[in-house]
C-alpha cells in the first residue's frame, strides 16, 4: 500500500490525505495548545475524526518501520529501536492501532500479559493507541498495569499510592526545608522520595542538603529515599565527594535534540546510573527466591508534554508522542519513580483544565504500559485557565487510575517553584475515597512512630521521635 | 476574619503550638492544621484570595517609565511580537523574538566596539517583578561589572519578552554575554520574583543548557545584594572560560550561608483580612 | 472501514445475531457489543465521528432563499437580537427578542382583521430541520388550516430565534395562536428534527406551560404529514376552547399507531466509511 | 449587625459590598454560563473571593431570617419554612457557613449524624456551603451521605450504583422502546428505573407504554419499576385509567414561578403522590422490626440547574442555590428518585465541561445532604463544549462520590431528546474501578436470570426468558 494510501480516510464525502505518519498522529491527537502552537493540530473537528479513523487502520509493526525522527538523526530513536523486544511483542504484532486498543481492554489483557508485553512495546505504539481511547478507558487500562520498584521501600504494588514530599524553599535554607519536611512527615507524606528542589545551580550546597535529609531519615529510622533534584552533572559530582546520594534526578525529554537543550544525553545518563547504583545505598529485600537483593531503582526522572516543543526540538511531533518517546529514555534505566509534571510548563502546552487533566492520563498510561513506574504532578500555573477544581478531578481520575505517586507540597503551594501541586491533605483525600495506603514498608514505620494508628492520622505521642524532632527545630 | 474555630479533632491546640513555630522557617504553607483531612475552610479561603491575586499578577503591565526612572541609567526600550497578554501567554515564539522596530532600533544603536555585556529588564511572566527587584539588582551589579573593567550597554527594558529575547537583542548589539532579569511566573506566596538568565555568545537558537539561570531574586527570596553577587562570578567567569550553561557551575558557597541577609523573617503576603 | 475483528470475548458472534437483528426496529445505538466491557473501538469512532457532523449542524446558517422557494407561500423574513450564533447560543434572552428592524417590519405589516394563525419557521438549534422538514409539514397543513375557515398570516422565516419568538411576533400582529416549527438541538443521530411549538393568547411573557409541543418530526421521527395532522387537530382545539399548554391534551390515538408512515426502516445516518 | 456590615468583605485593601444575601450567594458561586447571563455573577476573581469570605462568616440561622424569596411571595419557601426541623438542626445551629463546612469534612459529621440533620438543613444552607466547597469536598461529603430507598427494591445502599434504563424512540415506537429496553437489560441495566421519555403528549400512548413495559417485568420477573416520563397531568390521568402506574415522573424547580412554567404547584404533586401510593405496588420488604412493608417511594424527580432561569422566574438567585431549593419540593414527596439533568439544557446555563462536572458534583452533594435519593444524568448537548471525555470525568468523581444512579442510554446517545448521556457500557466502567454493584435484589435476579455470573456481565444462556425475549422480538 502506498503511503498516500496509507496515511488518508474518507469520512462522509470528504477524503483527508496526511502528509505522514507524525501528521496522522498529530492530528488523531486530543486539542492541545502546544499542538496548535507547533502547527499539528487538526483544523476541525471532522479533520480530527478522520485522522482517528486512520489511525486505528494502521498496523501496530508499522511503527517498527515507519520511524518517525530517522535512526541515523536521533540516539532517542536508535534507543527505541535497538531495544526493542520483538517476542515480547508477538502477541500484538498482528494487531492495528484499533484493534490494539480493543486487545487492551479486553479480558486478555490482564497485570501479568501487560507486564509480558511492556519491552515489546515502543513508545509511539502506546501514543498511537492512547489517541483512540476516551478518558475511561485511560483509566481501565493503566489500572490493570502493576509497576513494582524498589529502594528503600516497595512502591508500586497494586491499591497502594505513594506521594513525593516537596519541601522546597526559595534560598535552600536547611531550617526552613526542614520545616516543611517534618510538616509533610506529621501528614505521613513522604514515601516516594522526600526531594527538593534547589533554588540554588551550586554542588556545595546540594551535598549540605543531602546530607541534611539524610541525617532525618537515620535519625528517624524511615524507609525512605531522599533526592535533590538537581541537573544531573552536579549529581555526578556530588558522588564523587561522597555525599549521600540516594537517587539521581533528571528531567528527560523524547528527541536527542530536547536532551541537549537540557544538557545530558543517554551516555551522560548511563554514566549517572552506574555511579549511583555502585554505591549499594537500598535495602534489602527477599528477591522471592529465599535470598535478599538490594532495592536497585536508583534513578527519578521527570517528563511532561511540551518541554520538547519548548525548545524547539520536537522534530514535527505532537506532544503526546515526544513525551511518550522521552518515557523509553526513562525506562532504559530502570528509575525508582517517573514523574509527569503534566501542568507545571504553562498554558501554551496545555491551555486549561481540560487539556491538563487530558495529558496527565495519556501520560499515566502510556508510561505504565511501557512498564514505567509513573506518577504524576498534578499541577498547574497561575497563567494556565485551571484552579484548584481542575486538580481534585485529575487526582480523582488518577487515583481511579492506579497512579503511583503523587506531590506532597505544603498547602499545595511551592514557594520557590511557583505553581500550585498537590498537598499533603490531598492525599489523604485519596487515602479515604479509595482507601488506598503507602507503600508497605512506609505504613508499617507512619504506625511504629505514632504518625498513624491502624492507618489513621493522628498527632504524634509526645516524646516520639518525630514530635521531638519537631519540638526541637520550633524552639530554634 | 476570625479564625474557624477548631473542629472537633484528634488533638488539643497547645499539642500544635511546637508544629506552628516551624513557620519562623518558611514562608511554606505549613502547620494548617486539618479538619477530618481535610484543609480547613479558612485556608481554602486565603489559597483562593492568593490564587485571584497571582492571577492578577500575570496581567499586570510593566511600568515602563517608573521602571526606567529606577534604574537610573541609559535605557532604550524594546518589545516583542507578542502584541498583547492573551497573545504573549500562547505564543512564546513571538515573546522571542523581537518586534521588527526594536531590532531596527537596535541595529541602528550598534556601537564599536561592540558591548562586553547586554543587560536586558522584561516583564516576563510578572511585571511586578522587574517593577519591584531589577532596580537593587542592577545597582550592585553594574558597580562591579565597570570595576571588573567590562563594557557594559545600555540597559535594554523589554516588554512582552520571554527568556529567549535576549539572545536576538544581543546578537544584534555584537555583545559577548546576555544577561536578562525577566519575572519569573507568579506563584501564590511569591507574585514577584525575578529571575536571572545569563548566556555566553547568545544568538537566536540558542539551547537552555548554554544558559545559566539565578533564581527567586525578592525579599522573601534570594536578596538582590545575594543575587548580583552570584552574577559577577558567573560573569567574570564565563567570560574568563568562554562558556555558559551546564558546564559553567555557580561556585558560591552555597545555600545563602555566606549570605547572612539572605535569610529573613518569613513574608507571606496575608490578606489584610486576617 | 473495516470492523474490528471480535477480539477475545466469552461469546460466538454467532450469538449475537438475534440481538443484532433488533436493530431493524430502532436507530438507537443497540447490540453494540462489547470489549471487556468497555465500547469497542469502532463504535468509538462512529460516535467521535457523528460529534463531529452533530456539532457542525448547529453551526450552519439557515439559506433563508431557498426555505422561502420551498415553502411556496407568502412569507416574510425576521430575525431576532441575536447577532451571531455564538451570541445566540450564550444570549436565549436575545433569541427571544426581535430585532427592532423585524418588529418595525410587522407592525407596519399588520392588517385588520387580524390573522387567526401566525405560523414561524425557524432555524433554531438546528437550521437543517427547518431547511429539510417544515416545507412537507405545512405543505399539509396549511389547506387543512384554510379548510377549516382560519386566517393564517403570512409565514414568517426567522433566523437566530428561540422558541418564545413567536409570541412577539404573534402579539404585534394580533394573532389569537402561533405555531413555531422550529430546529431541534441536533442529536448525534438526529442532525435535522424539527420541533412545532403551538401558543394559544401568545405574547412576550408566555409561560411553557401554556403551549402545546409535537416533536421529532423528521423522516426517522413522525413524519411530517402525522405531525401536521397532529398540529391541525392541538389548533382547532386549542381555538375551540381557548386555551393551549398543560390543559390541552393531544388525543389523536398516541404510539402512531394510526399513522402507519410513522415507523419505517431505520436510516441511521451512518459515516461512509462503514 | 446592620445588612451593610453583614453582606460585605475586605480583600486586600479592597472593601466588597453586596446587595443583600442572595447576591453574597450568587457572587460566591463558581463560575457558570447561566449566573453570567442573569447578571448575577461575580465580576472579577477578586470579588469572586470576596464574597466568598463574607459568606463563610454567616450565620447558619440566617437563613431562616433573612428568606431570599418572601414567605408571602413563593410556596416553595412556605415549604421551606415550615417544613423545618429545629431540633434535627440544633447540632449545627451555632455554626457560620464556614464552620458548617469544617464540621461536614471533620469526624462529626458520620452517616448517622448526617441522616438526622437533614431535615434540620434548608436548600439554601446547602447551597451556601456547596460554593465554599472544593470539588473533593463535594465527593468526601457527599460520600457519608447514605439515602436508601424502595419501590422493587432497594435504592441507594453504600456501595451500590443504579441505572435507569432510557430506551427512548422519536415515535415511542413499541417495538423500538422494546429493543432498547431489552438491549439494556442484557447489560444489566434498570435497577433504577426503566424509565422511557415519551415523544408524544399523549395518555393513551403512555398506557401502552406502561402497560408493555409492566408486562416486560413480570413477564421476567425482574424486581424493576417502570415510569413513562410524561407530565404528571397526564400520569394522573393515566392511574385514573388503571394503568399500572409504578411511579409518578415530574420535572421540578425551585421557585414557585418556575413550577408554574412546568405547569405545576405543590398540590398537584400532592395529588399525584397520593394517587400513586394508593395503588400500593411497591414490593414488600421486611421492615427491621419482624414485619413487613411495601416499598412506598413512589416518584421520580428530575432537576437542573437553569430551569428557572431559563422561563425567568430565578427571582434573582443563581442558578445552584435554585437548583437546591427544587430539592426541597422532591423531598417533600419521599421520592424513589431525584435526578439532576445536569448537561441536558445547554451552554447558555453551563458553558463547558468544567461548568457542568462542578454543578453535577454540587447538585450530587446537596440533594445528598438534604436526604434525597440523587442520582445523575450526566450529560451534554452537542451545542455546549463539552464530549465524552468529560462525561468520563464526571461520571467518575461522581461514583466517587457514590452517587444513586446515573442513566444508561445504547450507546449514550438519545436518538429522541437530542443529547449524549451516560451508556450502559459506562456504568460497567463504574463498576469495574469501584466494585459496586446494582440493587442487591437486581443483583441477585441479574445472576439467577444469567445475564451475570457472579456479578460479571455474560451472554444469558440459550432458552434463557431474556435471551427468548431478544431471540422472539428479534425474529419479528
Ligand atoms: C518553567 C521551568 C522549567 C521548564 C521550562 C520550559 C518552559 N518553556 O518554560 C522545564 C520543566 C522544561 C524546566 C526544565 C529544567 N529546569 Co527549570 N524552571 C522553570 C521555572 C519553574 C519557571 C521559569 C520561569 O518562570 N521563567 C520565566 C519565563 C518568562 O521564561 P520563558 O522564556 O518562558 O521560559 C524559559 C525559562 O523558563 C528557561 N528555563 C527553565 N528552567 C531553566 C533552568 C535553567 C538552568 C536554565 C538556564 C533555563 C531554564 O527555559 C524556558 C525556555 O527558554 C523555574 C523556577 C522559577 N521560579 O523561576 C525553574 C528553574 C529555572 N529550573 C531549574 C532547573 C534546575 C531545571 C533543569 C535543569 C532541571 C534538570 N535537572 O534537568 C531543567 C532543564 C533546564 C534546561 N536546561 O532547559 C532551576 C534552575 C536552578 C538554577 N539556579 O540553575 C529552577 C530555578 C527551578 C529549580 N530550583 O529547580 N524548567
Ligand atoms: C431542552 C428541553 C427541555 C428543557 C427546557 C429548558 C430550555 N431552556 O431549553 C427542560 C429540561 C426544562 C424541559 C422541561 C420539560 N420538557 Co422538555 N424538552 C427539551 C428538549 C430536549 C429540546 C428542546 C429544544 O431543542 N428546543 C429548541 C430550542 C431552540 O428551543 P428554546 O427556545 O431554546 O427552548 C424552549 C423549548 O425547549 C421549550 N420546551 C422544552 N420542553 C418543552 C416541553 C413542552 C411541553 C413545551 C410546551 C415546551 C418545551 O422550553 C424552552 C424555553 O422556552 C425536547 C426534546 C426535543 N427533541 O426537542 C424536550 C421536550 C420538548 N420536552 C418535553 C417535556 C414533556 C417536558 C416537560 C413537560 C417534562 C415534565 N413532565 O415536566 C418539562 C416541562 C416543560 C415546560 N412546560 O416548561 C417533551 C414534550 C412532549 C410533548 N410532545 O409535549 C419533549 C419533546 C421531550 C420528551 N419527549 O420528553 N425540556
Amino acid at each position: 500500500m502506498s503511503n498516500a494510501t496509507l496515511y488518508s480516510a474518507t469520512l462522509g464525502r470528504t477524503h483527508h490525505r496526511f502528509a505522514d505518519l507524525k501528521d496522522v498522529l498529530a492530528k488523531a491527537s486530543p486539542r492541545k495548545a502546544g499542538d496548535e502552537l507547533a502547527g499539528l493540530a487538526a483544523r476541525s473537528a471532522e479533520e480530527r475524526e478522520a485522522a482517528r479513523l486512520c489511525l486505528s487502520e494502521l498496523p501496530l509493526t508499522l511503527f517498527l518501520e515507519d520511524l518517525l525522527i530517522p535512526y541515523e538523526d536521533d540516539e532517542v530513536t536508535r534507543l527505541i529501536v535497538d531495544s526493542h523486544d520483538a517476542a515480547a511483542f508477538a502477541p500484538v504484532a498482528g494487531l492495528n492501532v484499533g484493534q490494539f486498543r480493543d486487545w487492551l481492554l479486553s479480558e486478555a489483557a490482564t497485570t501479568q500479559t501487560l507486564r509480558a508485553l511492556a519491552p515489546g512495546l515502543t513508545p509511539e505504539m502506546v501514543a498511537a493507541v492512547c489517541k483512540l481511547m476516551r478518558n475511561q478507558d485511560l483509566v481501565l487500562v493503566a489500572r490493570k498495569c502493576e509497576v513494582i520498584t524498589r529502594f528503600r521501600n516497595t512502591l508500586g504494588r497494586r491499591g497502594h499510592f505513594s506521594t513525593r514530599l516537596q519541601p522546597n524553599h526559595p534560598t535552600d535554607d536547611l531550617r526552613g526545608i526542614l520545616a516543611s519536611t517534618l510538616d509533610g512527615l506529621m501528614f505521613g507524606a513522604g514515601d516516594a522520595v522526600i526531594g527538593v528542589n534547589p533554588a540554588l545551580d551550586n554542588v556545595d550546597a546540594c551535598v549540605r542538603l543531602l546530607t541534611l535529609l539524610d541525617d532525618l531519615r537515620q535519625g528517624l529510622g524511615a524507609p525512605v529515599q531522599s533526592c535533590v533534584l538537581t541537573h544531573v552533572t552536579n549529581t555526578v559530582q556530588a558522588i564523587e565527594r561522597g555525599a549521600p546520594v540516594d537517587l539521581v534526578f533528571q528531567s528527560v525529554a523524547g528527541t536527542q535534540g530536547a536532551n541537549a537543550g537540557f544538557g545530558i544525553n543517554l551516555a551522560l545518563l548511563t554514566e549517572a546510573h552506574a555511579a549511583a547504583q555502585s554505591l549499594g545505598r537500598g535495602s534489602l529485600f527477599a528477591d522471592g527466591q529465599g535470598g535478599m537483593q538490594r532495592g536497585q531503582n536508583v534513578m527519578y526522572f521527570e517528563t511532561g508534554q511540551g518541554s520538547a516543543l519548548s525548545s524547539g526540538t520536537h522534530a514535527g511531533l505532537d506532544q503526546q508522542t515526544a513525551e511518550a518517546r522521552a518515557y523509553a529514555v526513562a525506562r532504559a534505566y530502570s528509575p525508582l519513580l517517573v514523574n509527569t509534571v503534566v501542568g507545571f510548563i504553562g498554558p501554551e502546552y496545555l491551555y486549561d483544565g481540560k487539556q491538563i487533566v487530558r495529558a496527565g492520563l495519556e501520560d499515566h498510561c502510556c508510561g505504565k504500559l511501557l512498564g514505567l513506574p509513573m506518577g504524576c504532578d498534578i499541577c498547574y500555573t497561575n497563567h494556565a485557565e485551571a484552579d484548584s477544581d481542575d486538580m481534585d478531578t485529575l487526582l480523582t481520575l488518577l487515583a481511579a487510575a492506579g497512579v503511583t505517586f503523587i506531590m506532597g507540597v505544603p498547602g499545595a503551594d511551592d514557594i520557590m517553584l511557583g505553581y500550585q501541586s498537590t498537598s499533603f491533605h490531598d492525599a489523604w483525600y485519596v487515602r479515604s475515597v479509595f482507601g488506598y495506603p503507602p507503600a508497605p514498608e512506609f505504613a508499617a514505620w507512619l504506625d511504629s512512630a505514632g504518625i498513624t494508628r491502624a492507618g489513621q492520622l493522628q498527632l504524634p505521642p509526645i516524646g516520639s521521635p518525630l514530635r521531638e524532632q519537631v519540638r526541637q527545630l520550633g524552639a530554634g | 476574619m476570625s479564625e474557624s474555630p477548631k473542629v472537633p479533632d484528634l488533638f488539643r491546640p497547645e499539642d500544635l503550638t511546637p508544629w506552628e513555630r516551624l513557620r519562623q522557617y518558611t514562608d511554606a504553607r505549613i502547620a494548617l492544621g486539618r479538619v477530618g483531612t481535610s484543609l480547613p475552610t479558612a485556608e481554602v479561603l486565603k489559597f483562593g484570595q492568593a490564587h485571584a491575586l497571582a492571577r492578577d499578577a500575570v496581567h499586570t503591565e510593566l511600568e515602563v517609565g517608573a521602571l526606567a526612572e529606577a534604574l537610573a541609567v541609559d535605557t532604550v526600550v524594546v518589545r516583542s511580537q507578542a502584541a498583547h497578554r492573551s497573545d504573549y501567554l500562547r505564543r512564546p515564539d513571538l515573546g522571542r523574538t523581537l518586534h521588527p522596530e526594536s531590532a531596527h532600533l537596535l541595529r541602528v544603536q550598534r556601537s564599536q566596539p561592540p558591548p562586553d555585556i547586554l543587560i536586558m529588564v522584561s516583564d516576563g511572566l510578572s511585571a511586578l517583578s522587574a517593577q519591584r527587584q531589577a532596580a537593587a539588582v542592577l545597582h550592585t551589579l553594574l558597580p562591579g561589572l565597570h570595576a571588573a573593567g567590562l563594557r557594559v550597554a545600555p540597559v535594554l527594558i523589554a516588554t512582552q519578552a520571554r527568556v529567549a529575547l535576549a539572545d536576538e537583542a544581543a546578537a544584534l548589539l555584537g555583545a559577548r554575554l546576555a544577561l536578562h532579569l525577566i519575572g519569573e511566573r507568579p506563584g501564590l506566596s511569591s507574585p514577584d520574583s525575578l529571575g536571572a538568565y545569563l548566556t555566553f555568545d547568545p544568538r537566536p537558537g540558542t539551547l537552555d543548557s548554554a544558559r545559566n539561570c539565578v533564581s527567586n531574586i525578592r525579599p522573601a527570596g534570594l536578596n538582590a545584594g545575594a543575587a548580583a553577587r552570584r552574577l559577577l562570578g558567573l560573569t567574570v567567569e564565563a567570560l574568563r572560560r568562554g562558556l555558559s550553561g551546564v558546564e559553567l557551575k555557580d561556585s558560591d558557597g552555597g545555600l545563602g550561608g555566606g549570605e547572612p541577609d539572605a535569610v529573613r523573617e518569613p513574608q507571606r503576603p496575608r490578606p489584610a483580612s486576617d
